[in-house]
């Protein structure tokens, strides 16, 4: 009874949260021949993943424990930790949930949306991988665990990148993402390597004791080296190439996770080191790279987007853009930034995922994601598509959706800490996201019309909706998306406020571990109040109500005595308006869209065109330049 | 009260849709001139809508060639009830001195019912302004027949 | 002695990432790939080195403050990095395969049907 | 028995005053105002002022006909909504000293609340499944992208300046700023603001697409893009949208920059309201109407990106250093 008392204590949780998913991982690749056994194995390991990060909820968030758990009860000897860690803070659990709830429907949806590929099993194992990657990264409290994790989730994402190798592009995304993504990890192994020689440690806690006191060129070496390698991993410009890649060709259940979680890994090493390892937030010129990549990241990757014809590329590009949202904010380095930003992050998943897998349902129902070939969907999925315009106004930040709860953060900590800091440049970043928000609802507008409305395309007339499972797969997406946006209050309260205030307890996250925590830099995070008011439900209230009202006048003046075309053959009265012509198929493709818009800036996005050859050669160049920069930056200011 | 209303209304706010069925362009231009400072038939609540689905007089200039036939039906079908079909000219009324020609296949109120014919080769403005106020006031009365 | 090692390092890593940028062969992109884990080796396993130091295989009753030793941890890093390293150069390997079965060329130039 | 009495005074506001039928009769007469003004600077007789309504009573009457290829729901949900969404966002800027709905959207809510008429208009015209639509609403979506860049810097100055008279740094919240307005005088008055103002009056006529900025529904030449297939009582909600988005921008402009006029009764203060709106449509709805053609889109963006634009960056510069 003890024994299982011992075996039930939330303190094993983490590990537990982790090993599910590698012992599903093991066992489907040892047993998983049968369908129906892999099919439960999968979702038996996610389930219980998310069902062990869920019970951490109250020990963590409600009562702000931080658990700090070594494994095989080796700790700390002589003063140096010479055990693997586990250390689980409220920030390590905000990432831990947001990457368990996305695996977890990300699974369900898989069930059904791989049914018709080959090699299951290898899906399965590698999927098992890929999600036990990031759980084990998020929740690690060992540099070196922390990169064996990011080159086991690196490698399996590179695989199932190339999963459907036959797909357009598909191994030579894999090979790009694998030769970038293995420059990253070496970088981190480096930064590690360079870390350990200074301070004969590896455990988080203990290197946030003992490197901020001893800074020399080789910790800001290391620095630049963990920063830049964690930033191949969040995919943050000039990265963004690869994940377009990656994301064109993976299924659309693995792009869920590589967007969705992968990224917010990546954010999360940025988070771990700069406010934790380094502690060197409280710098100007720290908030100033974190939010110049940022706001650099959203634009760029937002005009990228614009000129995509893919569906899923196009995704892509947003999911790099969104993530640039999230680094602004958390680089503002207030108490409000980073809550905004982790709220971003939370939806960012939420809406991505959403979106991803939409394009899935679109891929597996028509067989191509291009914007040119397709069109008028709404008439043959309506519920795919009520979903995907949830995920596409959340994302563009219309109101009552979730992005425009976190958007609305993010513009009011930029602006405050403009006023604060008296600081101009912040006023800027205020005006480029507020752009990018325009321009990310333009580019959804344009899938919308070129996927969902407009005509539909003869050969496409066959196309059924999908099936319940990955329609209950995005409900579920659709409905957190909902549900985050109503009660913002709520989200901030209980996962992001507590998240962000981990991030600048320092002192209590190195003391948890059992190490003298009372030298750390604290930041500040300064108080914050709103500047504006924003009531989601009671506007959504007034909202119906009016819609009630006008329905009500509409029903009243027979408005919806329309006259259909009841004969087969169509009325020419019921044919679309030709100028007199006969009514045929034409359809404004994906790439016409825009044309004032991107005649005015033909330059830079011909700029960008040549820019992102395609070349593996300048993604590794750039990789490398990257890392020059940011090497030259953090050793003359950290 | 409100069937009342909408009938009076429509007797007030007559939208145009122009169409060419072969016109030397002397009645277009007329047409146009119909909407300028001089002559104003805005004042009417006349104006140019761009699309048959907008308007509710239909004016055809024209002697409706065989080309255009089909153009010219399918357009009018689009325009929804109640509508009026004005004929501007003498093209579309009797084929003018194109009358007989081998290619056109007029005059219109062969193939639909024409409410109000505006004859002239051009007509003058006030002739077309008067056609128009003509068409404005059936039109009315088509609304009151409906249900 | 040990700063030759450091040097020798740097200098693999930095030739790794010199082949990848610049070469347009994807076999030689994977060889850098390679180098470059090679260098990284290196430097770990010439952080944990103490000159004149023993093996770090005791039991608990050998183990004294007079114990003078290389440093395990970084040896234990260099196996992981080691493994990991093999990894990705079979994974490469077998894609750099794929690859050439599909676009009958190795040449990152001709490559690139992914781009802008 | 009080919660039935305050439920029914909210209800009031949705539907008498600001809301419905205030956006309808004050919408429909600005529209009204506005071509009858348009007709007497081209030296015509022009429209009686009344004309809006009795197309919206005729486009009532009429049949309404989707077309085969539309789908269906969309097509006749999105005027419906379009028009419930500009009525709720008239309902949050404020008359003067009256907010009905006091405390619950600031400016970049009303910013974002603008978007959702022109979502539902695009969508609208997309599910139509017209190519005219196409053209269209890539136009729409492009003077939306013009227009968003100046009306943010307007926003941004007008926060700042009221934010740093407050102390508090920035304010977003338009019952603040409309009651920094009634102590210190209608921010007009304040050089700053000037440069801002003129940007914004050069908004509301892309905002509402109005000319000439009405590429999207340039009549001749994409037979009236998204609307191309509407007919009917939904194109009568479409053109009533339309006339209470002129309001609504002019009466945001009001609030914004001419705030502190109130007289403190209600009535009076709608009147004043209405007057004003007339007034700020008359010179940048009318008035630009009448003296020029129509743009080509990529000159509507050019234009707005940097004739309107710089003058609102100035602004936001001078209330930034405090002018």
């Amino acid at each position: 009874m003890n024994l299982l008392g011992n075996v039930l204590s939330y303190q094993h949780f983490p590990i537990y949260a982790i090993m599910v998913l590698f012992m599903g991982s093991f066992l489907i690749a040892a047993f998983g021949e049968n369908r129906r056994v892999r099919n439960i194995l999968a979702l038996l390991s996610i389930t219980a993943s998310l069902i062990f990060s869920l019970l951490l909820i109250n020990p963590v968030i409600l009562r702000g424990e931080i658990i700090g758990y070594w494994m095989g009860a080796r700790s700390i000897a002589g003063g140096y930790a010479i055990g693997i860690a586990l250390e689980v803070d409220a920030l390590s659990l905000f990432f831990a949930l947001l990457a368990a709830c996305a695996i977890f429907v990300s699974g369900v949806y898989s069930i059904q949306y791989m049914s018709r590929d080959d090699n299951e099993k290898e899906y399965y194992t590698l999927y098992l991988l890929l999600c036990g990657g990031v759980m084990g990264m998020v929740l690690s409290g060992d540099l070196f665990n922390m990169f064996i994790m990011v080159e086991i989730l690196t490698f399996a994402a590179v695989a199932l990148t190339a999963f459907r190798n036959t797909a357009r592009g598909a191994v030579e995304a894999a090979f790009k993402y694998l030769v970038v993504g293995c420059m990253g990890s070496t970088f981190i192994l480096v930064g590690t390597a360079m870390l350990y020689a200074q301070t004969h440690t590896l455990n988080l806690a203990q290197l946030a004791q003992l490197v901020p006191g001893n800074m020399n060129t080789a910790t800001k070496a290391a620095f630049a080296l963990l920063f830049v390698g964690f930033g191949t991993k969040a995919f943050i410009v000039p990265f963004h190439p690869l994940a377009a890649d990656a994301h064109g060709a993976a299924p659309a259940s693995v792009s869920v996770i590589i967007s969705g979680v992968l990224t917010k890994s990546g954010i999360y090493g940025i988070i771990r080191i700069t406010y934790f390892l380094f502690q060197s937030m409280g710098l100007g010129t720290m908030q100033f790279l974190l939010v110049f990549i940022g706001s650099v990241s959203m634009f760029v990757c937002v005009t990228m987007a614009l000129a995509q014809h893919d569906f899923k590329r196009l995704l892509a590009f947003h999911s790099i853009s969104q993530i640039g949202y999230v680094l602004t904010a958390v680089g503002l380095c207030t108490a409000l930034g980073l809550s905004a930003g982790l709220y971003h992050a939370i939806n960012h998943t939420l809406f991505k995922g959403l979106l991803f897998l939409a394009a899935g349902a679109v891929l597996h129902e028509t067989g191509t994601t291009d914007l040119n070939k397709l069109g008028g969907l709404a008439r043959k999925m309506p519920h795919t598509t009520v979903l995907f315009l949830i995920g596409a106004l959340s994302i563009s930040g219309v109101p009552p959706f979730n992005g425009f709860a976190s958007k609305w953060l993010i513009y009011q900590a930029t602006y405050q800490k403009a006023v604060e800091s008296g600081n101009i440049g912040f006023l800027l970043v205020t005006v480029i996201a507020l752009i990018t928000s325009v321009l990310t609802l333009a580019s959804f507008v344009k899938v919308s019309h070129s996927v969902f409305f407009g005509q539909l395309p003869p050969e496409l007339e066959k196309v059924k909706e999908v099936s319940w499972g990955m329609r209950f797969a995005m409900g579920i997406f659709a409905l957190l998306c909902i549900v985050t946006g109503l009660f913002p209050n709520l989200v901030t309260t209980y996962l992001t406020e507590p998240a962000a205030a981990a991030a600048f307890s320092v002192q209590r996250y190195i003391e948890a571990m059992g190490f003298d925590g009372s030298a750390a830099v604290e930041i500040l995070a300064g108080s914050f109040r709103y500047a504006g008011v924003w009531e989601p439900v009671s506007w959504l209230l007034v909202l119906c109500i009016a819609l009630l009202a006008v329905t009500i006048a509409a029903l009243a003046g027979r408005y919806d005595n329309v006259s259909l075309c009841r004969t087969a053959a169509g009325d020419s009265k019921y044919q679309l308006f030709y100028g007199g012509e006969e009514q045929s198929f034409s359809q404004l493709g994906g790439d016409d869209m825009f044309w004032g818009f991107k005649h005015n800036w033909r330059g830079y996005f011909s700029f960008m065109h040549r820019l992102h050859s395609g070349i593996v050669n300048d993604y590794a160049l750039w990789a490398v330049a990257d890392l020059a920069l940011v090497m030259l930056f953090s050793l003359i200011v950290l | 009260m409100f069937k009342k209303l909408i009938e009076e209304s429509t007797g007030r706010s007559p939208w145009l849709f122009h169409i060419n069925a072969g016109s030397c362009n002397g009645c277009d231009i007329e047409l146009v001139s119909v909407l300028t400072p001089r002559y104003d038939a805005e004042r009417l609540g006349f104006k140019l809508a761009g699309s048959p689905r907008h308007a509710d007089i239909v004016v055809v200039t024209g002697p409706v060639t065989k080309q255009s036939l089909p153009r010219v039906l399918r357009t009018i079908s689009q325009v929804p009830e109640p509508r009026c079909i004005v004929t501007m000219g003498s093209c579309p009324q009797s084929g003018n001195v194109f009358r007989g020609s081998y290619s056109v296949a007029g005059p219109l109120s062969k193939y639909v019912p024409v409410d109000v014919d505006v004859a002239g080769c051009a007509p003058k403005p006030e002739a077309v302004i008067d056609g128009l106020a003509l068409a404005a006031k059936i039109l009315k009365e088509k609304r009151g027949r409906m249900k | 002695m040990i700063l030759l090692n450091y040097i020798a390092a740097f200098f693999l890593i930095a030739l790794g990432m010199y082949t990848i940028v610049t070469k347009y062969n994807l076999v030689k992109t994977v060889i850098g790939l390679s180098i470059a884990d090679y260098g990284v080796n290196l430097l770990l396993i010439s952080i944990g080195f103490n000159p004149g130091g023993t093996a770090p295989i005791f039991t608990w009753s050998e183990l004294d403050y007079n114990s003078f030793f290389v440093d395990p941890v970084p040896q234990a890093l260099t196996l992981t990095s080691i493994v990991i390293g093999a990894c990705v150069t079979a994974m490469s390997l077998a894609l750099v395969i794929k690859l050439e079965e599909q676009y009958g060329t190795i040449d990152t130039r001709k490559i690139r049907r992914l781009r802008g | 028995m009080t919660v039935i009495l305050e439920a029914l005074r909210y209800l009031g506001y949705v539907l008498v005053f600001p809301g419905f039928l205030f956006c309808f009769l004050a919408g429909m007469l600005l529209c009204g105002i506005d071509r009858k003004l348009v007709a007497k600077m081209q030296k015509r007789v022009g429209p009686p002022i009344l004309q809006p309504f009795y197309d919206f009573f005729k486009l009532c009457g009429k049949e309404t006909i989707v077309p085969a290829a539309a789908e269906r729901i969309s097509f006749m949900l999105a005027p419906l909504l379009g028009l419930a969404a500009l009525v709720v966002i008239q309902l949050f800027i404020p008359v003067f000293s009256f907010t009905a709905f006091y405390g619950m959207a600031d400016i970049i809510v009303i910013l974002y609340l603008l978007l959702i008429p022109a979502i539902s208009i695009i969508m609208g015209g997309a599910a139509s499944g017209s190519p005219y639509a196409g053209v269209g609403l890539s136009r729409e979506m492009v003077t939306i992208i013009s227009c968003e860049l100046p009306l943010v810097l307007v926003l941004l100055a007008v926060a700042k300046t009221v934010g740093s008279a407050m102390g508090t740094g920035l304010c977003f919240s338009l019952s603040d700023i409309a009651e920094y307005q009634e102590i210190n005088g209608s921010l007009i008055t304040r050089i700053s603001m000037l440069p801002a103002a003129a940007a914004m009056l050069l908004v509301i006529p892309g905002e509402t697409g109005s000319h000439p900025f009405d590429t999207a529904e340039a009549e001749t030449e994409i037979c009236e893009g998204l609307l191309a297939e509407y007919s009917g009582a939904a194109l009568g909600v479409f053109k009533l949208s339309h006339a209470v988005k002129m309001l609504t921008l002019s009466s945001l402009f009001a609030a914004l920059f001419l705030g502190g006029l109130g007289t403190g009764i209600l009535v009076l203060d709608a009147l004043l309201l209405f007057l004003l709106c007339a007034g700020i449509t008359a010179v940048s709805i009318s008035l630009v109407h009448a003296v020029t053609a129509r743009l080509k889109i990529e000159q509507i963006f050019k234009f707005y990106w940097t004739v309107v634009s710089l003058p609102a960056l100035l602004s936001l510069v001078l209330a930034w250093y405090g002018l």
